[in-house]
């Protein structure tokens, strides 16, 4: 099982903090956002309105990160902290 | 609160911070010490129609300190420094309120500006914290400044 | 003591200085300020053979103040700037004292971070301070760094 | 007459903090020196041992910085504040 979790506006749009996705629904971070979709097609314009960072287990991630079962992934918008 | 050298400081609080308690800790670990420089950053009205009344900073916690930590060892390879502070406010914070200070102490001042002024600029694009804004209008989230951006980046460049 | 502007201050004198204090001076000026920037200079042992056991601070007491001033008045030339504080010390001092606080807050960053670094680096090659170190092995007049005068000039360059 | 201060190793090297020359013995800042070494040649050693720097009235001056009457004028090693 892989946990995602959506921070500040994301989180807002999408009405939730956390989600889940079955274990090997993902292989690196580019299909996370079709697998979600895939899953909550309610969530398809948000998730596709602008392309949103991502992190895998607290680590800012690329497309070509590999996400394994058990990880701890983020999607959220740019930061604006400082 | 982890220690990521015994002279580095990274602290993720909602209360706020004094400028004079994290000047003595420096002043503590001294070593040779002959430049200090902080950054202390704050909650803008930005506009007298329509000001910012408060400011919400969420972040994600298990990254927050993973994520300042990494930025403090980076500086440490770039620069010999003596001691590191990086303090970040999370919660609701009013106009006028201190929501985050950086420290840097070192020999010469070249290391501590370069030093600090590279944790602000990529603390402001790496780390995930993010800024909502309250206004008599309502609120909204901060759009990322791509100046910021552009500050980043040119520590990557050379 | 000189008011340079409504928010500026130039000050030398003997006695030591509270960073504190002089943030709560820029705390009570701030308009629309989002970032400050404070630069502490301090008398270092150099070495630990033969270490530095005082510095005595000489200055040019009718142009101290006049070439801090105009330094100030430079800085606000550049850039767009809340407040500004410059204070020196002179005397003898010990090792670990503080001797310069230089203190700059404006609405962003940037303006902030490179108006501190331009007045200390025009500071240390402009302003008629000269500094003598005492040791074990006696008493020396310290150099002039090339390096400053590289770090000041290039504020002209351009 | 012509005010002139000396400060820091110089001011210890000649042993002196405060001359005096009389007006019209120097017309801009490149004559002080041979002016102060031909008022007191026991100086000349110092003051041609290394360029000095030299204010007018309190502000930098360069060689031809004119010198009248009145003013005070000051020679001294690069300074090491801050």
């Amino acid at each position: 099982m892989i946990t995602v979790l959506f921070f500040a506006q994301l989180r807002e749009q999408l009405a939730c903090e956390e989600a889940t996705l079955a274990a090997g629904s993902v292989a690196v971070a580019a299909d996370l956002v079709p697998a979600l979709i895939a899953a909550n097609p309610q969530w398809a314009e948000v998730l596709q309105s602008r392309p949103w960072l991502l992190s895998v287990n607290q680590a800012m991630a690329k497309p070509v990160t590999t996400i394994n079962d058990g990880d701890e992934v983020a999607l959220f918008p740019p930061v604006t902290g400082g | 609160m982890t220690d990521v050298v015994e002279h580095d400081l990274v602290q993720v609080q909602q209360e706020d911070f004094s400028l004079a308690e994290h000047y003595a800790r420096l002043e503590q670990l001294a070593g040779n010490t002959g430049a200090v420089v902080f950054f202390i950053g704050k909650v803008r009205a930005e506009s007298e129609v329509d000001p910012v009344q408060a400011l919400e900073l969420e972040h994600y916690p298990a990254m927050t300190e993973k994520s300042l930590s990494r930025l403090v060892a980076e500086a440490r390879e770039r620069w010999s420094l003596d001691a590191i502070t990086i303090v970040h406010r999370v919660g609701k914070l009013a106009v006028g309120a201190q929501i985050v200070l950086v420290a840097v102490s070192s020999r010469h001042r070249d290391e501590a500006f370069l030093a600090a002024r590279f944790l602000m600029d990529n603390l402001k694009t790496r780390a995930p914290f993010w800024k909502k804004e309250h206004r008599a209008s309502g609120a909204r989230w901060v759009a990322a400044r791509e100046q910021d951006d552009v500050a980043a980046a040119q520590w990557f460049s050379q």
